[in-house]
C-alpha cells in the first residue's frame, strides 16, 4: 500500500519518460499482486492466473508498448509541465490527505479488506487524472490514463470474488486496445507535428 | 315648424355664408382706416367666377378637375348636419358630429391631392402645411365635441346644442370656455385665418390654403372659395352653438340671436386679424397643441 | 436473437478486413446492416429470450434505442456506399489548409463500422454492468478508427481529443461499476446484473450507490456529451467523415445515454430518483446553455450541428430529470433528434463534398445550387430547432408541459429561452447558406447530388416528419413502456 | 364541414401540383391558382352559412400525437375570419399568377405557389383549430409557410435580413404562445378548447400577458412589430396583401379566442389593449409618414389598423367589464369590422403597390410620379383604397371606426376620470391617426400618382394586365360596397358578437339595430353626398359648355425652365410632421450643406429607423450576443483543460453530493 502511495510521488516529481514508464510497469506489477494480497495468499488457481495475466499485461506489455514508442520519439523529457515538478509533489501529499478523508467518509462495507485500500485508490486515480491534466506530452498523458485505470483497478483487486472473470478480462482487453490505439496514435501524432506536445493540438476551438 | 327649421337651415347657410366674408374684410378694412369693399363683394366674385372659362395646367389629371367639386358636395353635406344655433340641423342622427367631421376631411384629402396634382413645389408645399395642421386640429375639434357630447348625454349635434342652454353655463361654465376655445382655435386655423395663416398674403412662400389653389380659374375656383365661405360657416356655427346659449324656444329669437353673434364672430376675426400677427409657422403646431391641451382639459373636468 | 444481432455485425466486421474487393466489402456492408435491421424489427414482433442469466436482454428501453440505432446504420451505410465511391484513393487536400492527406483503407474503415455497429448493440443488449462498460469503452475504440478517416493534422487532433477523454470518463464509469458492486455486496446475490438490482433496489447501500451514479453520470456524461464534459464532441463531429459525424451524434450518443439510464433504473429502484432527477435537470440546462454560447456566431457548420447535439442531449437529461410526462418526451425526442441530426450531418457531407469547405460564410446559395441538399438542409434547420409539424416539437412541447405542470417556472423560462436563442442562432446561419447568391465558381465543378446521397437523409426527414403528425401506436406504446422502466410514463 | 376539408385538400393539391409542375411556369401557376380559387370558393360556402346563421359545425377524431386531436370547429368567429381571408386569397391568387409569370425566366414559380397555396390551408386550419396542438401545428404552418413567400428573392440581401427577422420573430411568439396553450390546458392532458374548464383565476392575468405577447408578435402591436416593415415590402405583392390583409388578423383572431376562452375581463385588460391599439395606431402611421418605400410605408400602416382594431377590442372589453350592453356591442362591431375593412383596402393598396412595382421596377416614392396618366386603373384603385384607409366617408374604413367613435362618445360609459382618460385617449387617439393617416396618404397618392414623373421608372411605366386589374377593381368595389352596405354587415354580425360577448342575441340585436340606424343615416349622408357630387359635375359641364378651356404650364413664379425634379417630393411633404415627432421617429439626416462660393454636388437624404428594432431589440439581441461571447474562452482546445473540466466536475457532485 505504502509502495503504492510512494509511487504515485514518484510519478508526479519525475520528468524522464522512459523512467515514468518504468515507475508505471512496476506499479502495474504491484498491482498484479494485489489481488493475492487481499485475498490473503489463498492459491486458488483463478486468482493467481488471473494475477499473472495482470502482471503480464500492465508490468510487460504495456510498458514495452511505450518504450517502443519512445525509441521512435526525438524527445525524452517531459519539459515545462503546465505544474511544476516540486509543485506536483505538493499537490500529491494534499491530494493524499483529501483522498485518506474520503476513504474515511465512504467506510466499504462487508469486507475485511485493508482499510487502506479505498485511500490508495483515491489517491492513485487522482495522480493519474493530474498527470493528464498538468503534463504536455501525449505520452505522460497515456502514462497519467494508465495510472488512473490502475487505480480504479484498486478497486477490482478488492472486488475480485465479486467480479466475474470474464468482464475483468473483457476490461482489460478494452484497456489493452485502448493503450494500444493511443499508441498508434501518438505514432501519427508524432509524424505529423513532429513532436508529441497536446498544448500545440489546438486548433480546433470553440 | 320644426319641419321648416331644418328645410331653412342649411338654405341660410348657403346664402349667408360668403357674407362673412364680406363682413370680416370690411372690418379689417376698418381697422386699417380704408372705407374697403362693399359687403356683398364675395358674392359679387363668385358669380364672376362662374362665368369665366378656364385654365388647366398641362400636369394635372381627373384629380384636379374632380377635386373642386368634391369640397364643395363635402361642404355642402356638412351643412346638412349642423343645427343654426339650437334649432335642429336638417338631418341628425347619433353621430352626425363624426360624419361631419370626417366629411370635412374628405374635403381636405381632394384638395390636398388637386395641389399636388399640379407638380408645382409652391403647391406641395401648401399642401404639406395644410396636412400637418389639420392632423392637429382635428383631435382638438373632437375632443371638443366629445366634451359638448358627454355633457349634454347626446350624441347628435342637433341634440347637443339644443342641450347647451344658460343652465348648462351655470353648471359647467369653465369647461364650455374651454372648448369654446379650443374650436375657436380649430375655426381659426380650418379656416386659413390669422394667426395661423394669412388669406391675403402675397407671397406664395408663406401661404397655406391660398397656395393649394393657385392654378384654379374660373367656375372650378369659384366652387373651391364658395366651399371655403360654407367651411368657414359651418365652423363658425358650432362656435356660436357653444358660446352663445340662446335657447329661449322662440324661434324667431334665437334664429336672430345666432345669425347676429355669427356676424358678431366675423367682426372678432375681423379684429383678430386687424389686431394679431400671423404667427410663424414652426409655433403654429404649438398653438394647436395648445387647443388639444384646452379641450382635453375641458373633457376632464366635465367627465370627473 | 441476442445472439443474431451481435454476430452478423461481428462477422461482417471480420469479412470486410479479409475480402479484398472493394464492391463486394460495400455489400456486406449492406447486408449485414440490413439482417441488422430485420432481426431488429423481428425483436418488436416477438420478445428476444434473456441470454446468460441476464447477462444480455433486450427490454423495451434496449430495443428503442437499438431500433432507432438500426435504422440510421442501415440508411448511413447506405450513404457510406455512395460516400466511399466518392472519395478518392489518392490524396486529398484539406478543407482548411492545402496539406495533403491519404485515406484510412477501405478495408478498416468497413471493418470498423461494422465493429461500431456490433459495440453498440453490445451495448443496448447488455444488462449486466461490467459488460455495459466493456462494450462502451469499444465503442469509443472502434470509433476512433472511423473519425482519423481524412488523415489530416484536424482529425488527428480530434481523435486524440476523442480517445483520451472519453477513455479518461469512462474510465470514471469503471470506478462507478465497482461502486456498484460494493453498493449491491450487501445482498447474498452480488452480480450487478440490472434486472436483479432493480429488483432488489431498497437493500442496495445508498451513499455507496449515489457515488456509483454520480460517477456513471460523469463518466457515460463525457461520451454522451453532457457540458461541461461534452469538449470532445465538436472537434470530433466536425473532423469526422458526415457520415461517421452522423452515426456518433444520431446513435453514439443515444448509447452513452442508454449507460446513464441503467444507472438511474437502479437507482429509481433504490428510491433515489430525486436525488438523480436534480443533477439530470441541472447537466440538461447546463448543456443547452453552453451549446448557445457556441452555437451563436459558430463559423462552422459541421460544428454548429456537433454543438446542436449536445444541446439536444441536454433537452434529453432534462426530460428525463423532469419525469413523469417528460420521460415520454424526452424518450420521444431521441427518436426524433437522431433522424433530424443525421439527415443534416449527411446533408452537411454533401454540402462539404460540393464546396470543399466547412465555413459556413462561404457556403452561399444551396437552394440554387444543389438544390436537393439545399432544400434537407433547410427543413432539417426546421426541424432541429422544433419548428411544427416536425417530430422534435412534439416532444419538446411535451418536456415543456411536464414542467410547467410541475410548476417549474424557472426551468420552463431557461429551456424556451435558450431554445430561442439556438433557434436565432442557427437561423442566421443556416438561412444565409440555403439561401444567398450562389456564387459560380464554386458552382461550377460541384458534383451533382446522386440519389444515394440523398435518399438517405431525405427519408429520414420524411420520417421525422411523420412522427410530427402521426405517431404510430406500436412507436407509442414503446416509448411509454420504455418511459416506465426510467421512471416516467 | 365537409366543404370546407374538401376546400382544403383542393387547395392544398393545387400547391402540390404546382410545385411538381415547376419547370413549366404556364402549367405550375395553372394549377397553383386555379387550386385555390376553386378550393377558397368551396370552403366559403359552409363559412358564409355559419356567419349568417351563428350554427356551429364541428368534426373532431383522434389524433396520436401527444395532446392532439383533430378538432376542427367553425363557428360565427371562426366564419368571420374566414371569409376575409378566403375571398382576399381567391382575389390575390388571380393577381399572382400574372405578377409571378414575370419572374418565368428567374425562378422556379411551383415553389411560391405551392407556398401560397400551404399558408392559405394553414390560415384556414388556424381559425377552426380548437385544439392546441393543431392550432400550434396550423400556426407554424403559417407562419413557415409566409417565410418562405417572404424570402421569395433571396438573393437580396435585404429580402434574406427580413426573412430572417420574420422568422425570429415569429417563432419567439410561437414560444410564448406554447407557454400559453400549456397553461390553458392546466393539468389536464387535453388541449381541446372545450375541454377548459374554468381557468384559476390566478392565471388568467398571466394567460393574457402570454396571449398578448404572442398573438401581438403575429399581429404587429408595438414594439413587437419589427418584423412587418421588413417583411411585407420583401415579400412579393400579392403575398404581401395577403399577409398585411389577412395573416396579421389571424394574431387578432387568437386575441379575440382567448378572450372567449378566459372569462370576465377585470379593467386592466382593456386598459392594455386600448394602450397598445393607441401606441400602434399613432405610432405606426407616424412611421409611416417617414416612409421612402410604398411598401414599407404600407406595412406601417397595418401597424396602424391593427392599432385601431385593439382599441375596438379594448373599447368592446370595457363595455363587458362595466357590463354596458351598447359599448359591447359598439366597440366589438367596430374592431372586428375594422378587421374586415382592412382586410379589404390593405389588399386592394398592397395589390396596387405591387402593380406599380411591376410597371416602374421601383417602389421607392420620390421615384415616381405622375402615374395616374400611365396607369389609370391602378391610380383610381388606390385612389380609392388611400380614402378608405384614411377613414374618410362614404368608404368603409369610416363605418368601422365610427362605430369605435360612437361608442366612445355616448355616455354609456359613465363618468369618472378613468373613462375621460379613455375617452381622451381612444378620441384623440383616433383623431390624430386619421389627421395623420390622410397626410400620409395624401403624400404616397399624391406623389406617386399625380404631378410629374421624377425619373425613367416612372417615365416609362405601364399599365398592368388584365387579371391584375381585375383584382385590383373588384376589391376597391369592395371598398364602395362595404361601406355602402356597412349597416347590413353589422346586424350580421350579430352571431360574431355574441360569441364573444356574454350577452343574449336579442340584447345584442337590438343594440346592432341602433347601430346600425346611425350607420344608414351615414349611408345616406354618404349617397346624398355622391348625388350632390353629381348634380355640381353637370352644373358644371353646363357652365363649361362652349366656354374657352385651355391648357398650359403650372404656375411657377415666371420661372423659365420648370423640370419635374423642382416638384414637392414625399420626403419634402413629410418633413413637418416628421420633424414635429421627431422625438419619437429619430429620424437621421446626414446632410452635408453647400459650402463655398462653387459648392460641388450635394446630396440629402432621411433616414428613419424603426424605434423599437434600433433602441430595443438590437441592442437587446447585440448585449445577449456580447453577454454569451464572454464564455467563449471555456472551450479553448487544450486537452488538459478539459480532462480538468471531468475532474473538476466530479469532485463537484462527489462533495455536494455526499459529504
Amino acid at each position: 500500500m505504502i509502495l503504492l502511495v510512494l509511487v504515485n510521488l514518484m510519478l508526479l516529481g519525475l520528468s524522464r519518460l522512459r523512467t515514468c514508464i518504468r515507475v508505471v510497469a512496476i506499479q502495474g506489477v504491484m498491482l498484479g499482486v494485489l489481488p493475492l494480497i487481499l485475498n490473503g495468499w489463498r492459491p486458488e488457481p483463478h486468482l493467481i492466473s488471473f494475477s499473472l495475466v495482470i502482471i503480464g499485461l500492465k508490468g510487460i506489455v504495456f510498458p514495452a508498448i511505450l518504450i517502443k514508442l519512445l525509441r521512435d520519439l526525438k524527445e525524452h523529457r517531459e519539459v515545462e509541465p503546465f505544474i511544476g515538478f516540486g509543485t506536483s509533489m505538493a499537490a500529491g501529499v494534499v491530494m493524499l490527505v483529501v483522498s485518506l478523508a474520503f476513504g474515511a467518509h465512504l467506510p466499504l462495507p462487508g469486507t475485511a479488506a485493508s482499510s487502506l485500500v479505498a485511500p490508495v485508490a483515491f489517491f492513485t486515480i487522482m495522480t493519474g487524472l493530474f498527470l493528464i491534466i498538468s503534463r504536455k506530452k501525449a505520452l505522460t498523458q497515456v502514462l497519467g490514463y494508465l495510472v488512473l485505470e490502475n487505480g480504479i483497478s484498486c478497486f477490482g483487486a478488492i472486488l475480485v470474488e465479486k467480479q466475474p472473470t470474464q468482464i475483468e478480462l473483457g476490461i482489460l482487453l478494452d484497456v489493452f486496445v485502448a493503450v494500444f490505439v493511443m499508441g498508434i496514435a501518438i505514432f501519427h501524432i508524432n509524424r505529423e507535428f513532429d513532436h508529441i506536445d497536446t498544448d500545440k493540438l489546438t486548433r480546433l476551438r470553440t | 315648424m320644426e319641419a321648416v327649421v331644418k328645410f331653412l337651415n342649411p338654405l341660410l347657410g348657403l346664402f349667408m355664408a360668403p357674407l362673412l366674408l364680406g363682413v370680416i374684410s370690411r372690418t379689417k378694412a376698418v381697422f386699417a382706416g380704408r372705407n374697403g369693399q362693399p359687403i356683398l363683394q364675395p358674392y359679387h366674385d363668385l358669380w364672376k367666377l362662374l362665368r369665366k372659362g378656364v385654365v388647366y395646367s398641362r400636369c394635372t389629371s381627373w384629380i384636379f378637375r374632380a377635386g373642386p367639386l368634391v369640397g364643395l358636395a363635402a361642404a355642402v353635406a356638412a351643412l346638412l348636419l349642423v343645427p343654426f344655433g339650437g334649432q335642429p340641423a336638417a338631418i341628425s342622427f347619433e353621430g352626425d358630429l363624426l360624419v361631419f367631421a370626417y366629411l370635412l376631411g374628405l374635403w381636405r384629402f381632394f384638395t390636398v391631392l388637386m395641389a399636388l396634382d399640379t407638380a408645382s413645389s409652391f403647391e406641395g408645399m401648401g399642401a404639406s402645411r395644410e396636412v400637418i395642421f389639420s392632423a392637429l386640429a382635428e383631435p382638438a375639434l373632437l375632443i371638443g365635441l366629445a366634451t359638448a357630447a358627454k355633457f349634454t348625454g347626446h350624441v347628435s349635434l342637433s341634440q347637443i346644442f339644443a342641450g347647451l342652454n344658460t343652465d348648462a353655463w351655470l353648471t359647467a361654465g369653465p369647461a364650455l370656455l374651454l372648448t369654446g376655445t379650443a374650436i375657436l382655435i380649430v375655426f381659426l386655423a380650418e379656416n386659413s385665418r390669422i394667426p395661423i395663416d394669412d388669406p391675403n398674403t402675397h407671397l406664395e412662400l408663406t401661404m397655406i390654403h391660398e397656395v393649394m389653389i393657385l392654378d384654379h380659374s374660373g367656375p372650378d375656383l369659384g366652387c373651391i372659395l364658395y366651399a371655403a365661405a360654407l367651411k368657414l360657416w359651418l365652423l363658425g356655427m358650432l362656435f356660436i352653438g357653444i358660446m352663445v346659449p340662446c335657447r329661449s324656444g322662440n324661434v324667431l329669437l334665437d334664429g336672430a340671436v345666432t345669425m347676429l353673434s355669427m356676424l358678431g364672430l366675423a367682426v372678432l376675426v375681423g379684429i383678430i386679424e386687424s389686431s394679431m400677427a400671423r404667427l410663424r409657422l414652426l409655433h403654429v403646431p404649438v398653438f394647436l397643441i395648445g387647443a388639444i391641451a384646452l379641450s382635453v382639459l375641458a373633457l376632464m373636468l366635465v367627465m370627473r | 436473437m441476442i445472439l443474431a444481432l451481435l454476430l452478423i455485425p461481428t462477422l461482417a466486421a471480420v469479412l470486410s478486413l479479409l475480402v479484398r474487393h472493394d464492391v463486394l466489402r460495400r455489400m456486406i456492408l449492406i447486408i449485414a446492416v440490413a439482417g441488422h435491421t430485420g432481426v431488429t424489427l423481428a425483436a418488436w414482433i416477438h420478445e428476444p429470450a434473456p441470454l446468460h442469466n441476464g447477462w444480455f436482454a433486450l427490454d423495451k428501453l434496449g430495443l428503442l434505442f437499438l431500433t432507432i440505432t438500426s435504422i440510421l446504420f442501415l440508411t448511413c451505410a447506405f450513404y457510406a456506399v455512395g460516400y466511399l465511391s466518392g472519395e478518392s484513393r489518392r490524396k486529398t487536400s484539406d478543407a482548411g489548409d492545402d496539406t495533403l492527406f491519404p485515406n484510412t483503407p477501405e478495408a478498416i474503415f468497413c471493418a470498423c463500422l461494422n465493429a461500431f455497429l456490433a459495440t453498440m448493440t453490445l451495448v443496448m443488449v447488455s444488462h449486466h454492468f461490467g459488460v455495459l462498460w466493456v462494450a462502451m469503452e469499444a465503442t469509443t475504440l472502434a470509433t476512433a478508427t472511423l473519425i482519423y478517416f481524412h488523415r489530416n493534422r484536424h482529425s488527428l487532433e480530434a481523435t486524440w481529443k476523442y480517445l483520451l477523454i472519453c477513455s479518461v470518463g469512462i474510465a470514471l464509469a469503471l470506478l462507478g461499476n465497482y461502486f456498484l458492486v460494493i453498493a449491491a455486496s450487501t445482498s447474498e446475490k452480488t452480480a450487478i446484473i440490472l434486472s436483479d438490482l432493480v429488483r432488489q433496489g431498497h437493500t442496495l447501500n445508498a451513499p455507496w450507490l449515489k457515488a456509483a451514479f454520480l460517477l456513471f453520470l460523469v463518466g457515460y456524461g463525457v461520451k454522451m456529451g453532457l457540458a461541461p464534459l461534452h469538449t470532445w464532441l465538436p472537434d470530433a463531429h466536425s473532423e469526422a467523415p458526415s457520415v461517421i459525424s452522423a452515426l456518433l451524434s444520431g446513435t453514439l450518443l443515444n448509447c452513452a445515454f442508454l449507460g446513464i439510464l441503467r444507472s438511474y433504473q437502479v437507482c429509481c429502484a433504490a428510491e433515489l430518483a430525486s436525488f438523480c432527477q436534480e443533477l439530470f435537470v441541472i447537466f440538461g440546462l447546463l448543456s443547452m446553455g453552453w451549446a448557445a454560447v457556441y452555437i451563436l456566431g459558430q463559423p462552422d457548420y459541421k460544428r454548429m450541428l456537433a454543438y446542436s447535439s449536445v444541446e439536444h442531449i441536454g433537452i434529453l437529461a432534462l426530460g428525463v430529470g423532469i419525469g413523469a410526462g417528460a420521460t415520454f418526451g424526452a424518450m420521444l425526442h431521441a427518436v426524433n433528434h437522431s433522424l433530424v441530426k443525421v439527415t443534416l450531418f449527411l446533408a452537411a457531407g454533401n454540402i462539404l463534398a460540393a464546396y470543399k469547405t466547412k465555413t459556413a460564410a462561404n457556403v452561399k446559395g444551396l437552394l440554387s445550387c444543389i438544390p436537393a441538399t439545399g432544400v434537407l438542409w433547410v427543413a432539417g434547420f426546421l426541424a432541429i430547432t422544433g419548428v411544427p409539424p416536425f417530430g422534435i416539437f412534439l416532444s419538446e412541447f411535451t418536456i415543456v408541459k411536464a414542467i410547467l405542470d410541475q410548476g417549474h417556472m424557472g426551468v420552463a423560462i431557461a429551456f424556451l429561452g435558450i431554445l430561442a436563442l439556438i433557434f436565432i442562432g442557427m437561423a442566421m446561419t443556416f438561412l444565409n447558406m440555403a439561401q444567398g447568391r450562389r456564387s459560380e465558381e464554386l458552382c461550377i465543378n460541384h458534383k451533382t447530388d446522386s440519389i444515394l446521397t440523398i435518399i438517405p437523409p431525405a427519408s429520414l426527414g420524411i420520417l421525422s416528419l411523420m412522427l410530427g403528425l402521426y405517431l404510430p401506436p406500436m412507436l407509442s406504446r414503446l416509448l411509454h413502456d420504455a418511459a416506465t422502466a426510467i421512471g416516467g410514463f | 364541414m365537409s366543404f370546407f376539408f374538401w376546400g382544403l385538400i383542393i387547395i392544398l393539391g393545387g400547391g402540390v401540383l404546382s410545385l411538381f409542375s415547376g419547370h413549366k411556369p404556364k402549367w405550375s401557376s395553372f394549377w397553383g391558382s386555379v387550386g385555390a380559387i376553386i378550393g377558397g370558393s368551396i370552403a366559403l360556402v359552409p363559412a358564409t352559412k355559419v356567419f349568417f346563421s351563428g350554427q356551429t359545425l364541428s368534426w373532431r377524431s383522434n389524433w396520436s400525437v401527444p395532446f392532439g386531436s383533430f378538432f376542427f370547429q367553425i363557428d360565427a368567429i371562426s366564419a368571420f375570419f374566414l371569409i376575409p381571408i378566403l375571398v382576399l386569397f381567391i382575389i390575390a391568387a388571380i393577381y399572382g399568377r400574372e405578377y409571378l409569370l414575370a419572374y418565368r425566366d428567374r425562378k422556379n414559380l411551383g415553389v411560391p405557389l405551392f407556398f401560397y397555396n400551404l399558408l392559405l390551408a394553414g390560415m384556414m386550419a388556424v381559425v377552426v383549430a380548437r385544439n392546441g396542438m393543431l392550432f400550434l401545428v396550423a400556426w407554424e404552418v403559417m407562419s413557415i409557410a409566409s417565410f418562405f413567400l417572404v424570402t421569395f428573392e433571396y438573393e437580396r440581401p435585404a429580402v434574406r435580413q427580413a426573412g430572417l427577422i420574420y422568422l425570429v420573430a415569429a417563432h419567439i411568439g410561437t414560444a410564448f404562445l406554447i407557454v400559453f396553450f400549456i397553461l390553458l390546458a392546466g393539468q389536464g392532458d387535453s388541449l381541446d378548447f372545450d375541454r377548459i374548464t374554468a381557468v384559476s383565476p390566478s392565471l388568467t392575468g398571466t394567460l393574457f400577458l402570454l396571449a398578448v405577447v404572442g398573438f401581438g408578435v403575429k399581429a404587429g402591436f408595438m414594439p413587437l412589430h419589427v418584423w412587418l416593415p421588413h417583411a411585407h415590402p420583401a415579400a412579393p405583392s400579392h403575398v404581401s396583401a395577403v399577409m398585411s390583409g389577412v395573416m396579421i388578423k389571424t394574431g387578432i383572431y387568437g386575441l379575440v379566442r382567448t378572450l372567449t376562452l378566459l372569462g370576465p375581463p377585470p379593467a386592466w385588460w382593456c386598459w392594455t389593449l386600448m394602450i397598445i391599439g393607441v401606441t400602434s395606431g399613432v405610432l405606426g402611421v407616424l412611421f409611416a409618414l417617414a416612409q421612402h418605400d410604398l411598401k414599407r410605408l404600407l406595412a406601417y400602416h397595418s401597424v396602424e389598423n391593427i392599432g385601431i382594431i385593439t382599441m375596438g377590442l379594448g373599447v368592446g372589453l370595457l363595455g363587458v367589464h362595466i357590463h354596458s350592453p351598447m359599448l359591447t356591442v359598439l366597440g366589438f362591431a367596430g374592431g372586428l369590422f375594422h378587421v374586415m375593412n382592412h382586410a379589404v383596402f390593405k389588399g386592394l393598396l398592397f395589390l396596387g403597390a405591387g402593380a406599380v412595382l411591376h410597371g416602374c421596377k421601383t417602389s421607392h416614392i420620390d421615384l415616381l410620379g405622375g402615374l395616374s396618366k400611365r396607369m389609370p386603373w391602378t391610380a383610381i384603385t388606390f385612389l380609392i383604397g388611400a380614402t378608405a384607409i384614411s377613414g374618410l366617408p362614404p368608404l368603409n374604413g369610416f363605418a368601422s371606426e365610427f362605430l369605435i367613435y360612437l361608442g366612445v362618445f355616448r355616455n354609456d360609459m359613465g363618468e369618472g376620470l378613468n373613462h375621460a382618460i379613455i375617452a381622451i385617449i381612444i378620441i384623440g387617439g383616433l383623431a390624430l391617426i386619421g389627421g395623420l393617416a390622410l397626410a400620409c396618404f395624401t403624400k404616397a397618392f399624391g406623389v406617386i400618382f399625380l404631378g410629374l414623373p421624377r425619373s425613367d421608372h416612372a417615365e416609362h411605366a405601364h399599365e398592368t394586365g388584365p387579371g391584375m386589374k381585375a383584382s385590383m377593381l373588384i376589391l376597391a368595389a369592395g371598398c364602395i360596397l362595404l361601406g355602402v352596405f356597412s349597416p347590413l354587415v353589422i346586424t350580421s354580425m350579430r352571431h360574431v358578437i355574441a360569441a364573444l360577448a356574454p350577452m343574449e342575441l336579442s340584447a345584442i340585436q337590438a343594440n346592432l339595430a341602433t347601430a346600425a340606424s346611425s350607420l344608414g343615416y351615414f349611408v345616406k349622408m354618404s349617397l346624398l353626398f355622391a348625388s350632390v357630387a353629381a348634380i355640381l359635375a353637370l352644373v358644371r359641364f353646363l357652365l363649361l359648355r362652349g366656354r374657352s378651356v385651355r391648357q398650359s404650364v403650372t404656375w411657377d413664379c415666371g420661372y423659365a425652365r420648370p423640370t419635374s425634379r423642382m416638384q414637392y417630393t414625399a420626403t419634402s411633404f413629410a418633413q413637418p410632421l416628421v420633424d414635429l415627432f421627431r422625438f419619437l421617429l429619430r429620424t437621421r439626416k446626414p446632410d452635408s450643406r453647400p459650402q463655398e462660393l462653387f459648392p460641388a454636388a450635394t446630396t440629402f437624404h432621411t433616414d428613419t429607423e424603426d424605434g423599437s428594432e434600433k433602441y430595443l431589440f438590437k441592442p437587446a439581441f447585440m448585449g445577449i450576443r456580447w453577454v454569451l461571447s464572454r464564455w467563449q474562452w471555456l472551450q479553448h482546445g487544450r486537452v488538459q483543460l478539459y480532462i480538468l473540466y471531468i475532474a473538476l466536475t466530479l469532485w463537484i457532485l462527489l462533495i455536494w453530493k455526499l459529504m
